[in-house]
């Protein structure tokens, strides 16, 4: 019981390390610095001359001036306030529609024509029509907002919702759950996966949408500053504004991966195995 | 510009990059072939013509009052080497007759919609001046103008100070003029151009500013056809076309230290309205070199 | 012990049919279970008899013929089909109404010998915990009519002993009948107060299992039994 | 064998006509039919007063107009070039940026990242510095669509490729299959779901951000051609052009529909049972 | 008929050692397979037979443990595994090199009984007939060792019975060597060569099966054998 026959190849297995998630999430920010340092690298040897895109070192200075000016926790929180209603509006607005849409037939052949009409319109055409219909207020940039994270949403919780596995759905009826327990227990739960991958989408896209908004009577917003130093020229401005924009993705993609640890902790296991 | 934009000059060094906006006087020089060989590229705004300007994308393009300011407070290089006799009727506050307002100093506490940091921007600071009001006294909308139309038609704003072709567009039968420029700000418009394309380019410049002059001279000579020409090119009808070329298309004249320190009062004023955060020294800008292509 | 309800039924279908495409897999299945009967169902792989228990449960919409079922019924699916985003003993707990559901739950668990792994997640599981997790959940509701495909082909022989006494236990208490798929003529011999085999989408063979209880492999009587059951599935003797 | 007793309730089966697949595509048309109609009707009895929306009648004489003219074809013509070349080059990258992220850990930690930053960064404030990098030519125009169709792609094939059960992955490993070969048969037609639905999304926001690009030196395009009649206010121009996005819109989704249709027949097989 | 391999070894696998969080499953397992031997590994639901054979197959990077097993293998997991994306001659087909990789597919499916659905999807398929494919997929690359677990569980009486025949002349045919986890005692005792039984995260008990082929139920010695398994695995006597 000693040697091995011949073709057999040796696969020796070590221990590994048990698996430590905390660390681990640092290593998200490596590539962030290595382009930071980079860009700073290019800008100071003047690779990148000023005129073009200043160093980050600059950006910082003229983000610093904005935020100690106290002008930047002002338009940030505007335009925060005003991505919170849209997208809250928006998100549910589709959510509710795609599982209408989803669930029902009647729903699909009703709601689900429109929107795949109403998807391609772009905001910049429809802002004369919104302005017509909801004015020139707050109420223009919270419908951009909303439109804008609507259909993300839409999209994957519809799919979300169509894949989900029919064989756990006739289970759950077979465990006597009536339509809305089922919807609860095993619809919604299937499809939040597909839920925040939708979310972290329209999220993206009501910011965009946002800037859009803010550009039309607006004394404040993170878009309107950007947008104002670009007519303006003033290029520190529009490239701190980028990177507020960025921040925000990363930070608003670190929350939704902490939420999912915790809603979809059950995929772990089958990853794992 | 740095390296990289004067490389992209002359890597064509014989064609001429020309930026222009649908409504400046360069339209009609395209229209009438002024420059075949050269690379015409449309701007829906003066800030993005100079952002072109900066990136090294164009030579030579014209801008309102406004844009040149900001781009000097932005750093951007480049140099004024012409401009137009006065358009002070080209810009002018818009009101609905039915309100029944009779001057500029009736809009007290009324909305007022106009585009920031353009010409009519200051136009308003003037206006306000000689009504002895504060910027306070009104309620002050900032739109562009394609938003601005939508919002004054439907009422949601007072009055809407505004430049052609739009002020054109948007006299409608009810819609009424309350005051223009005249008599507070000129309102010209600006030839400029990149550095680079000023030393490396200068006879193209030249003989392309001698052309566009001679053009500009037809069209006030001959309104009608330069109305037919420039309608499908603007889309707007002849009428319109007319009525706002009329106005506001003004014979090109020489730039001189007078129209620089013009401009620079100017500078100053957006500078105290807190538009632009330095001191720009506008006047630098002046270059007197293709003057003689201009008389 | 009867073998043979009277009037008193559970269950009662004629004629179902079922196709997929072409292939009709029930070609007019005519069935009975009696109030508190256990009834075994046999058929080669592929027989429809899978089919016949999608139907029974009113999961088939494009079954036809006349099917009579409890409201109040529990099924094993051949899969577990435990819903991986709860835990097991949420799995096993619902739909059961009331505030006492998770302590029915874990007793349950208790019951197929899972007691210790409620909190686990489904994809945790081996095969045949998650199988026993699937029994369980059906047997927590305490139903009227149990329908059962291969619910315990995943489990080693002790463990299968236990859950079919478990099965004995509980239907003694309860009452409640049993449609019960299974590949295993002993089980089907111990378990069953009748045995069908389902063949060419009809019930071909109807056999009434007259065994006193408990019963065992050893018993006299058994033998034959299974030797005309596999004789019926086509199994050939030595 | 006659009656039954107490409690069960009769569930009677009756046949169900087979499904037939080829009508019921029509029902689809029902709704966007309606909700012409519905128009209509309040911009003819003044519901809707013309100087706020035109009605579709006189949207259709200038559609009319502009395709008689000629004009129209050649927009659409350049603009559907435009996407299509960015939509190649974005979601190329899009998808094999995301391969690589979700199949090696490494990649995950060095794409993941910069990705997450990139995708809050609005075009609008991107144009001044993609004119820099890029020019003021066609490329601004493809970067643009290049850069709208990215994330959407990247986000599903992601999920996609994340999601994917680990347990046919291995099985495909223990039948030999290398990398590349799991990569094609599992990975892939595992991930095409999602892929499909990225796609969606991604033609919809590369329509959206070419309206952005045409806004820049351009001299057609249908984004062109609408925002150009949106600063002279034509606003049946504007609501033709809207038509036109729609009209996109529902066309791609056919389009994607059949394709679907095609490549994902196993999963017909999954809903059914 | 060797009951015990000597130096021609086919799997070797020292002090195997596998633990899910806290819970060790494995706990330092021995094994040995012969070149051409069939070896049955029995053990209670949950005693970690599906870890081991994930680990043999290479597919668990967590298990500890010095493993050597032969570059060609197959595998028939518990649950089917067939690719839903694919019909299922080719999954059957599926990383079988060649240009005849499809004639294969289609003459190892008929040797299953499924010649007739090569083309249909895996959900179209019942629980046994999947089960079979997956068993196809396994036999068709004629590898030199096989891990199947429980291949046959979901299978009827007849079925089954044709499928261990098959796998009998298969080896007898090819020679390759085969780890059979199985619930069935009987099938552990009709086909392989020794039997383990896993307890305890190690091997708790090794019973050599001299029975000469072909077997019976009925021949001599078999019940005798049966008993000490079923002792072993704590099934009492009636
Ligand atoms: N969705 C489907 N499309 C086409 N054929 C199907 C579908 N579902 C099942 N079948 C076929 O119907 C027949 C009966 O399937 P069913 O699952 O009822 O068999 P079964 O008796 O449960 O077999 P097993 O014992 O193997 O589980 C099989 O031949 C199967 O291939
Ligand atoms: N991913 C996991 N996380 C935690 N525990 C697990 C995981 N996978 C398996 N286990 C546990 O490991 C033990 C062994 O599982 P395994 O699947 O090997 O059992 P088995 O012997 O194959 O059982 P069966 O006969 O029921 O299939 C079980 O108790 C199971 O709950
Ligand atoms: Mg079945
Ligand atoms: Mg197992």
């Amino acid at each position: 019981m000693t040697t091995v026959a011949d073709p057999p190849a040796l696969r020796s297995r070590t221990p590994l390390r048990r698996r430590t998630r905390g660390p681990r999430r640092w290593y998200r920010l490596i590539s962030p610095l290595a382009l930071l340092v980079l860009w700073e690298t290019a800008a100071r040897t003047g690779v990148l001359p000023e005129e073009k895109v200043p160093a980050p070192s600059l950006v910082a200075q003229t983000g610093w001036r904005l935020a100690t000016e106290g002008q930047l926790s002002e338009h940030l929180l505007d335009s925060l306030t005003r991505a919170a209603v849209g997208l809250l509006i928006g998100g549910t607005l589709a959510v509710a529609l795609a599982a209408t849409a989803a669930l029902l037939r009647i729903g699909d052949n009703a709601i689900d024509p429109p929107v795949q009409m109403a998807r391609m319109l772009p905001h910049l055409g429809l802002v004369p029509l919104l302005i017509i219909w909801v004015g020139i207020g707050e109420e223009l940039k919270i419908s951009l907002v909303a439109l804008g994270s609507f259909f993300p949403l839409y999209f994957n919780t519809y799919a979300g919702i169509r894949d989900i596995d029919q064989r756990l759905v006739e289970a759950a009826k077979t465990c006597g759950l009536n339509q809305w327990e089922r919807l609860r227990h095993v619809v919604l739960p299937g499809a939040l996966p597909s839920l925040f991958l939708g979310l972290r989408l329209a999220i993206g896209a009501g910011w965009l949408s946002l800037v859009v908004g803010e550009q039309v009577n607006a004394q404040t917003g993170i878009g309107f500053l950007m947008m104002e130093a670009r007519e303006f020229a003033q290029t520190d401005v529009v490239v701190f504004g980028l990177l507020v924009y960025a921040a925000l993705g990363l930070l608003s993609d670190t929350l939704i991966r902490i939420a999912e640890r915790r809603t979809l902790a059950w995929r772990r296991g089958l990853q794992a195995t | 510009g740095g390296t990289e934009s004067g490389a992209s000059a002359d890597s064509a060094p014989g064609k001429l990059r020309i930026g222009y906006q649908r409504f400046g006087g360069l339209s009609l020089a395209k229209a009438r072939g002024d420059a075949p060989d050269a690379e015409w590229s449309l701007f829906e705004s003066g800030p993005a013509l100079t952002e072109a300007l900066k990136a090294g994308a164009i030579d030579i393009g014209q801008t309102g009052e406004a844009p040149p300011i900001f781009a000097a407070a932005g750093k951007i290089n480049f140099k004024i080497i012409g401009t137009s006799e006065p358009v002070p009727q080209g810009e002018a506050v818009l009101v609905k007759s039915a309100k029944g307002y009779r001057t500029f100093a009736d809009l007290k506490g009324k909305t007022v919609a106009l585009n920031k940091g353009s010409n009519v921007n200051w136009l308003l600071v003037k206006l306000l001046e000689q009504a002895n009001l504060t910027i306070d006294d009104i309620n002050v909308k900032y739109l562009k103008p394609a938003e601005g139309r939508p919002a004054f038609d439907s009422d949601q704003v007072d009055a809407w100070i505004i430049w052609d072709p739009y002020f054109a567009l948007a006299e409608q039968p009810g819609v009424q003029i309350l005051a223009d420029a005249t008599g507070l700000a000129n309102n010209r418009e600006y030839l400029l151009a990149a550095p680079e394309a000023v030393t490396g380019k200068a006879d193209l410049i030249r003989s392309f500013l001698a052309k566009y002059r001679a053009t500009t001279d037809w069209g006030i000579a001959n309104p009608a056809e330069r109305a037919k020409i420039l309608s499908p090119e603007l889309k707007i009808d002849e009428a319109t076309t007319t009525r706002a070329l009329a106005r506001s298309a003004k014979p090109l004249t020489p730039i001189t230290p007078e129209i620089g320190t013009e401009l620079q009062t100017i500078a100053d004023g957006f500078t105290k309205l807190g538009l632009i955060p330095v001191e720009v020294k506008i006047a630098e800008r002046i270059d007197e070199q293709f003057n003689e292509a201009l008389l | 012990m009867a073998t043979r309800p009277t009037g008193d039924l559970t269950v009662q279908v004629t004629g179902l049919r079922r196709a997929f495409g072409d292939t009709v897999v029930l070609d007019g299945a005519d069935l009975t279970v009696g109030r508190g009967e256990v009834v075994a169902l046999l058929g080669g792989s592929g027989s429809g008899k899978s089919t016949l228990l999608r139907a029974l449960a009113g999961l088939d919409p494009e079954a036809t013929g006349d099917i009579t079922v409890p409201d109040h019924y529990g099924v094993v699916f051949q899969e577990h089909r435990l819903l991986p985003w709860k835990r097991v003993a949420d799995n096993v707990a619902l739909g059961v109404p009331g505030a006492g559901a998770r302590a029915r739950a874990l007793a349950a668990l208790t019951e197929v010998g899972l007691g210790d792994r409620g909190d686990a997640w489904p994809a945790e599981l081996s095969g045949g915990q998650a199988q026993r997790v699937a029994v369980a959940r059906a047997l927590v509701r305490e139903p009227e009519l149990l329908l059962l495909d291969e619910p315990f082909g995943a489990l080693d022989a002790l463990t299968r002993l236990r859950m079919q006494q478990l099965l004995q236990r509980l239907r003694d208490r309860h009452g409640f009948a049993a449609l019960l798929v299974t590949h295993d003529v002993d089980e089907a011999l111990l378990l069953a107060d009748r045995a069908l085999v389902l063949e060419g989408g009809r019930i071909a063979e109807e056999l009434p299992i007259g065994l006193p209880r408990p019963r065992h492999q050893d018993d006299p009587g058994f033998g034959g039994l299974r030797r005309h059951l596999l004789d019926r599935l086509g199994v050939p003797a030595a």
